[in-house]
């Protein structure tokens, strides 16, 4: 391996790693947005809603992402509507995690018992009142390693953002073997910047679903 | 008016299956009345429906003058009339013990924290629980748990309690300390419906007994003690029977 | 925008091709998840002993494979090789390789989390019945496991076929790759021809994907 | 003064363990070829006109036409590899492809990692851009404007070393890049002329406001750094191809359709010499 | 040799926690054990001391002329003399009720697969519950469930039988019916040690009591009539307080 290389694709990585991470996070962010509306839509069993967000989640679930931003990207401004390819990378991981997120959070909404819901009602809570004090935030709680798997599985699928130009780290790792054919200082580089951004939150996964299991057992 | 609870041909039905039938029932202010009956007779269904927990397909139940309809929005102001403690696992697990009594005075009757603070912990207090106002359910003991159910279901100042089976999950010693914090509301005077296992605890705390079979009251005794004795119905004395040995 | 290229599917052998493309991503993510299913119950086994070191080293392997983006993995399993030992692997078997690779180790974190979840007293009673750890395992714990597992090893596989597309990299022809093959080929007859040959794709996907998720979730309420 | 000295030992450790990799199990000497009566060839699956497959499932095109005739003056059956832009190289270094014929550009730093034959055909970078707005010259391209490029191909390169205030904006696919173009997403766009000629001739409302661009490149066959025989071998062919003007026959089967007569001889590069 | 089980100068830890302390007890074959007292004191413990689950760590517990070893190999035989129920979830989900009872007859102990239906069947026509041999458990009542796994451990036609609170869980008339085929087995001559918090029940079955606190044997008595009246020691006074109300 020569450093030299290495020290001249540093800054190139690390620009596709801001790029990864600030579209990553807003489309994440977008994707709980989506997951709590959905999971809420589905535990309150909305009509009509109900069967959107499950064609949806069907939808998001069962193909790709790629196909999914291509549609995003190219056809829609056949149609008229044109979107940045940031916009379209923050909006295609969001509708994809959100199918995700809804999923997570739903299962830990079910995970909790009925008895919790009544006796918030038998002290005169409404519906809402129950659902936002008592029933979301231990959903949530139980739903935090699952919630942070669909996180790292997210960043993970940036790798497509290349289909519609945005240079992010696996982008940026191909064009550079592309150009200067320097295979194994732009895989090692790759493999470190995914370290960099990814081992954080596992390791935060590990953490928090270690700190669950003893909240459940006591102490 | 001293009528609070009152309860006329009610009905209820899962799908097809009548589980409840034609159960008239009226309940004075400071009555203390015990419901006993085999698994399944449906002495839990029976308290749901008072708090519109479950919708009833016949008859009218009227809580201190106020007909319950469950669904309706106006239920959230009965349930509130209505305090229930269920046989377990019905703490908010996220919450501390002092969170989980204030939350529904707070949010529900818009109480200042302060006051239900002030008040919690007085009644915390008599339960004995006051040095555990800041622990988390799950580092409570089962008996501990309940009397910390009892004491937020006391705050709402509730006009009747409803307990099911509240023991039942409980270890025998912690029976003891929860059924010592009930019979110590019934003499100060709380109107309570209450569902149990517990022979004896019920032959000491009822003003009045019911005996439920198959969504039916077989037997009302308004002398508990000697309902234990001598059961009028044959269905009773059969169900009695099976707490004894030998 | 009437014309949206379907019609270059049917020239030729295209849309045929385009099946077999789809069949090699089925192939290969099939075969990876049986080998996961395999490999991943021994590896959950594994994890679930109380020994230290064996702990740490699945552990890492976990985090490799969590973190590690798989064309990575692609690259280094077939190129790697080669310039490492040697050795001149197909490119399926690499691709293989490199799922069961990403597969055993997410089998095995479930396998871990199935048992974990199964009662102690499951185990006790095994136990005070005079059966030996092996028997336990065999014929209490795993049968109990694998229950819970195969709704979510079904999940696994439309996870990894989603994911073949990748195996372009390594040479492999997928559906993908047939995709855009075909698309190129017609660039001139058929300018738009993109969309009509990816809306198909996007339809095979589903076709394939749904079902097999359907099931799981079938299976999910029948066994819980 | 030390980073130096390590930097270059590490290089020097490198050069030589890809030598002995190379001489033991790198590559394929042309009579171990032979021997095998088979030949790898890489080439790309899905850049038609100069390498793709047809609608039967054949591969096909300029490269394809040529890969053909080599197949059938070594005397054996021929296995084509679809590769990609990113693994071309490593195709070769690994010794899994014994030539790659995937429209390879010659460049300076390609020819460190492999070893190019004599050319076979011309390239030169074109940029083609909406006629409302045409673009003639790079020098007017705005801050906030983008130029469509391919990732991987010279046109980048180009652009980078040259004009590194252009903001690029990259795809990894022809159809991609070129969708994005219609839809206006960039002003022009850059690419080998051939390319952005045939895009404008095929588009109406397209011109190409700059035919040639920067250096004449070329393109020629790789093998593996060191695999002195099956070069020598290559370069004889291409030589001896020149007397049959074979690449001109190469052109008129596969090009022809896409870029008319007119551009046969800017492109063809016959018997390896460069007009 | 009539001794069955001899546990001398038991002592066992967790930790620095030590929750058995210089246990000596000594029961013959056909006797039956009923050992009670406060939740935490040692009670599970001691049982599962008894086949191995837990290391002990001083004192020796013999089964029929062997040492109890937990970890050893032969733990696995000295298990097959010692049936074990526990309070509940104990039956295998995924096998049906004849599968769950003759996996181990055949796997352990290598019996035919025909030989040990045949036994299954007998025994389980005896506790009512035959036609159910081809239900899965969660298809079980809770009571029924108890039978079952009752049946499954005298399979192994164990020497003793250990009880440990098998009825905690269930609902009382299922309590009564899990209980009565107890004491058939009682009465069949069976070598027993059952946990319980059933006082009734303990009187009713107990050839001898032993009253536990805090990990060591507090009263013992050959007499269970008269300890439930009148209890030598004042801690066992008070436990058995507890499940006395008024
Ligand atoms: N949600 C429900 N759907 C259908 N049937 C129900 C439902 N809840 C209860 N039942 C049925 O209604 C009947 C009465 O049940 P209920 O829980 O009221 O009995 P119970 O007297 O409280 O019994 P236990 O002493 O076991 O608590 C039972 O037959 C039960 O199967
Ligand atoms: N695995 C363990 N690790 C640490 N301490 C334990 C463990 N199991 C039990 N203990 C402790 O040992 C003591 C005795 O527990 P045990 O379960 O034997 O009580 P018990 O008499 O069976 O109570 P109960 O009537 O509630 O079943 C308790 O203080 C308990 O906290
Ligand atoms: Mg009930
Ligand atoms: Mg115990």
């Amino acid at each position: 391996m020569d450093i030299d290389i290495l020290k001249s694709y540093i800054p190139l990585y690390k620009d596709a790693l801001f790029l990864t991470m600030k579209i990553g996070w807003q489309g994440i962010l977008l994707s709980l947005i989506l997951g709590l509306v959905g999971a809420a839509v589905l535990h309150f069993k909305v009509p009509v809603l109900k069967v959107i967000t499950g064609i949806y989640i069907e939808i998001f679930r069962n193909t790709p992402l790629l196909v999914q931003l291509f549609f995003i990207y190219f056809a829609l401004p056949k149609v008229g509507v044109k979107i940045t390819a940031e916009t379209c990378g923050v909006l295609g991981l969001g509708m994809l995690g959100g199918a995700y997120m809804i999923e997570t959070i739903r299962s830990g909404l079910e995970s909790i018992p009925v008895i919790q819901t009544e006796s918030a009602l038998s002290l005169g809570m409404t519906k809402e009142q129950t659902f936002i004090h008592v029933i979301l935030p231990q959903a949530i709680s139980m739903s935090v390693p699952g919630l942070l798997a669909n996180v790292i599985f997210l960043l993970k699928e940036t790798s497509v953002f290349s289909t519609i130009s945005l240079m992010d780290l696996m982008f940026t790792a191909k064009d550079l073997i592309g150009m200067y054919a320097k295979t194994i200082e732009c895989l090692f580089l790759l493999v470190l910047f995914y370290l960099i951004m990814l081992l954080p939150v596992s390791i935060l996964g590990a953490f928090v679903e270690r700190r669950m299991r003893y909240g459940q057992f006591g102490d | 008016m001293s009528e609070l609870l009152k309860v006329t041909h009610l009905q209820k039905k899962f799908g097809d299956n009548v589980v409840l039938k034609d159960i008239n029932l009226s309940v004075k202010k400071g009555e203390v009345v015990v419901i006993i009956g085999p698994s399944g007779c449906g002495k839990s269904t029976f308290l749901r429906c008072l708090n519109g927990l479950e919708e009833i397909q016949d008859g009218v139940i009227v809580v201190d003058g106020l007909p319950v309809e469950a669904g309706k929005r106006e239920i959230t102001k009965l349930r509130q009339k209505i305090g229930m403690v269920f046989q377990s696992y019905e703490l908010f697990p996220h919450k501390t013990v002092l969170e989980n009594i204030i939350l529904a005075p707070m949010k529900v009757q818009k109480r200042s924290k302060d006051e239900a603070t002030k008040e919690a912990l007085e009644l915390l207090d008599k339960v004995g629980l006051v040095d555990k106002k800041d622990y988390y359910p799950r580092q409570l003991s089962g008996g501990q748990k309940q009397r910390v159910a009892i004491v937020r279901a006391l705050l709402m100042h509730p006009e009747i309690l409803l307990f099911d089976e509240v023991t039942a999950a409980l270890d025998p010693e912690m029976v003891h300390e929860v059924l010592e914090t009930m019979l110590a509301l019934a003499k100060s005077g709380s109107t309570m419906l209450i569902v149990t296992h517990e022979m004896s605890f019920a032959r000491a705390i009822a003003d009045r007994i019911l005996f439920l079979d198959k969504g039916e009251i077989v037997e009302e005794s308004n002398d508990a003690k000697s309902f234990f004795i001598q059961p009028t119905t044959e269905r009773a004395r059969k169900f009695l029977k099976t707490f004894a040995y030998e | 925008m009437a014309n949206l290229g379907i019609d270059v599917l049917f020239k030729g052998t295209n849309f045929l091709r385009l099946l077999q493309g789809l069949w090699v991503s089925v192939e290969i993510s099939l075969v990876s998840v049986a080998i996961s299913i395999i490999l991943g119950l021994l590896v959950g086994v594994l994890m679930t002993l109380n020994k230290l070191w064996l702990k740490a080293i699945l552990k890492i392997y976990l985090e490799i494979v969590r973190i590690m983006p798989q064309m990575v993995l692609l690259f280094i399993v077939y190129f790697g090789t080669t310039r490492v030992f040697g050795w001149d692997i197909t490119a399926e078997a690499a691709a293989i390789f490199v799922f069961s690779f990403w597969g055993v180790a997410e089998m095995g974190d479930l396998v871990r989390g199935s048992i974990k979840s199964i009662p102690k007293i499951q185990f006790e009673s095994a136990y005070a019945l005079g059966m030996d750890k092996k028997q336990t395992y065999f014929y209490i714990i795993l049968p109990q496991t694998i229950r819970r597992l195969i709704p979510l090893s079904i999940n696994l596989i439309t996870r990894m076929i989603k994911t073949t597309s990748l195996v372009m990299m390594i040479g492999i022809v997928e559906v993908l790759k047939v995709a855009q093959q075909i698309i190129e080929a017609n660039r001139k007859a058929s300018p738009n021809a993109a969309f009509g040959v990816f809306a198909v794709v996007f339809l095979l996907y589903f076709i394939v994907c749904w079902p097999i998720s359907r099931l799981a979730v079938y299976l999910e309420k029948r066994w819980a | 003064g030390s980073s130096d000295n390590s930097a270059a030992t590490l290089d020097a450790g490198t050069t030589d363990s890809s030598k002995e990799t190379g001489s033991a199990a790198g590559f394929r000497t042309l009579d171990e070829i032979k021997e095998s009566g088979t030949i790898n060839i890489g080439v790309f699956s899905d850049k038609s006109p100069f390498g793709y497959v047809d609608e039967n499932g054949e591969y096909a095109g300029y490269d394809v036409y040529f890969a053909e005739r080599i197949g059938k003056d070594l005397g054996v059956e021929i296995n084509y590899v679809s590769t990609e832009a990113a693994n071309r190289i490593e195709y070769l270094q690994t010794g899994k492809v014994d030539i790659i014929l995937a429209n390879f550009t010659v460049t300076e730093e390609r020819a460190q990692e492999v070893d190019f034959a004599l050319p076979y055909m011309n390239v030169a970078l074109g940029v083609v851009s909406p006629s409302d707005a045409v673009v003639e010259s790079l020098d007017d391209i705005g801050a906030d404007d983008q130029v469509i490029v391919i990732s991987g191909t010279t046109a980048e390169t180009y652009l980078t070393k040259n004009y590194p205030d252009i903001k690029l904006q990259k795809y990894d696919a022809y159809a991609e890049a070129k969708t994005a173009f219609e839809n206006g997403n960039g002003v022009a766009w850059a690419n080998d002329n051939t390319e952005v000629i045939a895009f404008s001739i095929e588009n109406e409302g397209y011109t190409v406001g700059i035919p040639s661009l920067g250096d004449n490149d070329t393109i020629a066959p790789a093998v593996t750094k060191g695999n002195e025989t099956l070069l020598t071998w290559l370069n004889d062919e291409i030589t001896s191809l020149g007397d049959e003007q074979f690449f001109h026959a190469d052109y008129e089967a596969t090009l022809l359709d896409t870029y008319g007569a007119d551009y046969e001889d800017t492109l063809v590069v016959e018997g390896g010499k460069v007009q």
